[in-house]
């Protein structure tokens, strides 16, 4: 293992502690525990917008607290739920008397230790809902898994929701937003090679110079099948085909219900893409893959729903949720309206997305 | 029955137990997972055994409480509220004991299994640590009840956490990461099947050693 | 070798075409030959900033192409200069009637292709200067070598003479602008990997798990020397100190002398940094090195300038001028004035920088 | 002599011989620099090969002229601009002409030579290039001089770009992308002079085929 670290247990301290003196004019890093806010604060009267995962995908979500995007985020072990307290904290420390939103993505310790969380908050008269996101179709269906993981979306939501937040919607708006935004959207990754996390030292998968992992998440885990190695426009088009022709999905999401004070099952269904979509084309480096690759993705993509009937209003190429080193990349597609298109380009100043202002 | 001293002793085996395993852990964590679980576990029991001392005047519920938020503020992942929650409910159903009769032995398994279920929502054959711990919960119901002492019960329990854990090798996995990989994720044994066992064991062995 | 590719043979094609594909409302890529220029056509009355050089440094420099940026670059084939032919229609395409100026990394062939390139537009009229930068402190003399490469601080110069040139500077201001800022900026390189062309699609050179290159340049040529791989706290340290503590550096440079109408030799002497200095610090991906990685060598850098005396005003920190998907990273610091961080604060919206508008 | 269609022979010899080689010259501006130099030349090359049959009718420095416009606009790096200027001095030297007498020969190539050096500014010792060129160019005019036939003089350049890219390899490169490397240069054939003396060997094979 060869990684521009010290010792593997401090690396999320160090690398905490690069960002903060990076970007003390954007960013507060708190340190016991483990949370980023906003250098200005809470931002009173606003929804306070908040996420968090496991280290490991940087930018995601530390480099997205800012103006516009987030107003915190709490960074876990590599790739690891961050715990209860530690997002109870944050949530406290951005809370602006407007309620908490928190992004969750859905995997089943981000699940359950953002419910802990949130339950913590309401305990202290903190309105909280958390909203699952679920784009990944590599993951067929909902019964016997535990759903489909949250991936590439997270980052558009985090960026669409943080400019709604800013427009002034209060929380049940954001979260109608927040629901609608996972709804349409749908996304696919895939590896040429594993990461290492520094604790093990070891690859995630062993993997031949002639094969691919298809179907991956965001965590280094094997993907959902392994296949040969293809050129990008096989894979591109593989993967865009994969999202535009994933059908209609059903699944139960929990979240909060404000008046019975408990937590609620919901079903919700998407629809799949049609002809006539508007949508965000979102193509993602996994953290190893040089931008030059994503371009060659993207233009074989672009062919794909250009034939499909579907126009790309807006795009992000680069390497914005990650896994450590990993060499591989997403797409992620989502179908959006004008109104969702005037929040994205709204402006935003985080580390790891600035544009207007 | 089993002594205040026991349960701490049971605690402080969970984390030498947890650290000789850690890479075992990760390599299972590795091929179905994200390869976090040793270290989950680890960093968790760590800071439990770290604790202890100090929760040594406390009854054993309060001692069980104490341990599931030190297990959900450091464990993460999956496995840190599902094995803080199976304390908490083990804690609730314990509170004010300074030790614990047989019938308590299996009456905090079941409160800890249930909460694990309620949390997680995994039923026998996902693919979990509820495949050890369902079986280990209704062997030692049966034995207690039918009267057997609570060594000799947990040797049973050991004996069918070992085959729960081994019994996860060919399931498909239906809730938490490795569900994701579907069919590839038979033929690995369950990480989180593989701690529960650990635990389990670590009790069998604080019933065995000094009260 | 595994790259999201096609044919090796269509690699710049194609990725262009992607770019193209994914930026038409900033961008416009010709294509026979190659080269970039803004969507909105050459900006009438401002001087023309044009650079170019080998593909596989993306974003550099097709990427830097939009309003406060660049006006015109032209990719080569992998690591390879372009040539006079294409770099001249690139010139024709962007000049808005003020000049042309060429920032031309110090490599032999950029020199000489950017050479005959300003030779072939001055013969049709075009006022042009190049300006060659050669910030990389690696290369110690430049009297028995070919002098010092360009590298990192090509992006923030190419930033800084963007909002120059849209601020109005002739050619003769902007040329001076240039010069002072590449003899601001100082910078260093190491890898951990090397990387794969995909015409060749074997590593450019061989390293083992404990090792890595010091004083690497962008073409994945091996360093000025072999070492054990160390902790991001010793590499980043030695990096920082390789610059600060780099002394007065001469060499001569040609540049065109518009009097005269031909090219002239100037001796430049580059002064040390010193106690009390501002710079903006760079910290760069090779390509496939995480940010999060980043911000453990920022972190030790800001400690280490820190206790020089220097400090950090502005910083830049992800992968900016790449070797494919080498793993490595780079470090810049260009001292700068108050004028010089304005123009850096100024908008710019290209593919791969944008903030303020 | 060597008559024009010896010339163009030549040209294509080269592009056939530079095709050959390219995985050489590759490896060695892997081991030195950036691995384009096989590449760069095979590209070049092969353009002035596909442009041969429209030059057919032009004199030998309107040949050389245009294999000058087209290696500059197609080769790109250190060696295109290196090898145009080459071309582009011999043929401003060899305008006019028809054939190439003993004379010529020599004087194309120092024309040649000098344009490399003017262009690139490089000093044999410098491990270039004209760690060929140069020796080649002064044994040619040397024997030329002495009135050697042109077959037997461009086999003595043979031998002396043969013994000039050998000894590329001890040196210490002070020009061009392996001067980077300082000290670890050392050891390594010098790309540019290996294709210099792929070039030079066509010129000597072209020499010996039909005129
Ligand atoms: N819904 C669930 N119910 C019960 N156990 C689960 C559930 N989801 C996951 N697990 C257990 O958690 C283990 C993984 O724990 P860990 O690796 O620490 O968390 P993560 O999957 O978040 O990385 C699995 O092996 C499994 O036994
Ligand atoms: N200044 C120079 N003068 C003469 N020859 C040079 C000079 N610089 C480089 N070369 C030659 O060019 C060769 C490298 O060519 P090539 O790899 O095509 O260009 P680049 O170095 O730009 O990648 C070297 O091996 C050397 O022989
Ligand atoms: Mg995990
Ligand atoms: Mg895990
Ligand atoms: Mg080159
Ligand atoms: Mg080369």
């Amino acid at each position: 293992m060869k990684k521009l670290i010290n010792h593997p247990d401090n690396v999320i301290k160090e690398q905490l502690e690069g960002m903060q003196a990076a970007h003390a004019d954007l960013i507060k890093v708190n340190f016991e525990p483990y949370y980023i806010t906003r250098a200005g604060g809470p931002v009173q009267g606003k929804v306070a917008l908040v996420s968090g995962g496991g280290s490991g995908h940087e930018p995601m979500h530390g480099g997205f607290v800012g103006h516009g995007m987030l107003h915190a985020a709490c960074p876990g072990e590599v790739f690891t739920s961050p715990t209860p307290d530690q997002m109870h904290e944050a949530a406290k420390a951005a809370h602006g008397g407007a309620g908490v939103l928190n992004i969750v993505k859905n995997y089943t310790g981000d699940v359950m230790n953002f419910e802990m969380a949130a339950e913590l908050a309401i305990a202290e008269g903190i309105q909280v809902q958390n909203i699952v996101i679920d784009d990944d179709v590599a993951v067929k269906d909902s019964l016997y898994t535990a759903g489909r993981r949250g991936v590439g979306a997270t980052v558009l939501i985090e960026k669409i929701c943080g400019a709604a937040s800013e427009e002034g919607y209060d929380l049940k708006a954001l979260s109608a937003l927040c629901r609608t935004l996972n709804q349409n959207a749908r996304s696919m990754g895939m590896a040429l090679t594993s990461c290492i996390t520094p604790a093990n030292g070891s690859p995630s998968f062993e993997i031949g110079d002639d094969e691919m992992e298809i179907g991956i998440g965001i965590h280094g885990e094997p993907g959902i099948q392994r296949d040969k190695m293809k050129t990008v426009d096989e894979i591109a088009e593989m993967m865009t085909v994969g999202i535009l022709e994933d059908g209609a999905y059903s699944r139960i999401l929990k979240e909060w219900d404000q008046d019975k004070g408990e937590w609620a099952e919901f079903e919700y269904v998407d629809e799949p893409f049609k002809k006539g979509d508007n949508v965000i084309a979102f193509v993602n480096s996994m953290g190893g893959t040089p931008v030059s690759e994503l371009y060659g993705v993207y233009r074989k993509m672009a062919q794909v729903t250009d034939k499909f009937g579907i126009k790309i209003v807006r795009n992000l190429i680069g390497p914005y949720i990650t896994s450590l080193e990993m060499q591989g990349c997403s797409i992620t597609l989502m179908k959006v309206d004008d109104k969702m298109v005037k929040l994205w380009d709204a402006p935003v100043y985080t580390p790891g997305l600035k544009w207007g202002m | 029955m089993l002594s205040k001293k026991q349960i701490v002793t049971w605690l402080t085996l969970c984390h030498e137990v947890l650290e000789e395993n850690k890479t075992w852990l990760t390599q299972l964590d590795t091929a179905i997972g994200d390869a976090d679980h040793g270290n989950n576990m680890h960093r968790g029991f760590k800071k439990v055994h770290a604790q202890l001392s100090e929760l040594a005047d406390k009854d054993i519920g309060a001692i069980f409480k104490a341990v599931a938020m030190t297990l959900i503020s450091t464990v993460g992942g999956a496995s840190g509220p599902l094995y803080g929650t199976f304390f908490l409910q083990a804690g609730n159903k314990m509170a004010g004991k300074q030790e614990l009769s047989e019938t308590d032995v299996a009456a905090m398994m079941r409160a800890g299994l249930d909460g694990v279920k309620m949390r997680g929502k995994a039923q026998p054959g996902d693919k979990t640590m509820v495949d050890v711990l369902s079986p280990v919960t209704e062997a030692l119901e049966q034995n207690i009840n039918d009267g057997m002492p609570v060594i000799e019960a947990l040797a049973k329990a050991v004996e069918v956490a070992e085959q729960g854990v081994k019994d996860t090798i060919p399931l498909v996995a239906k809730k938490g990461r490795a569900s994701y990989l579907g069919e590839r994720s038979k033929g690995h044994q369950d990480p989180g099947a593989t701690s529960s066992k650990l635990i389990v064991e670590c009790l069998y062995k604080a019933a065995r050693a000094d009260s």
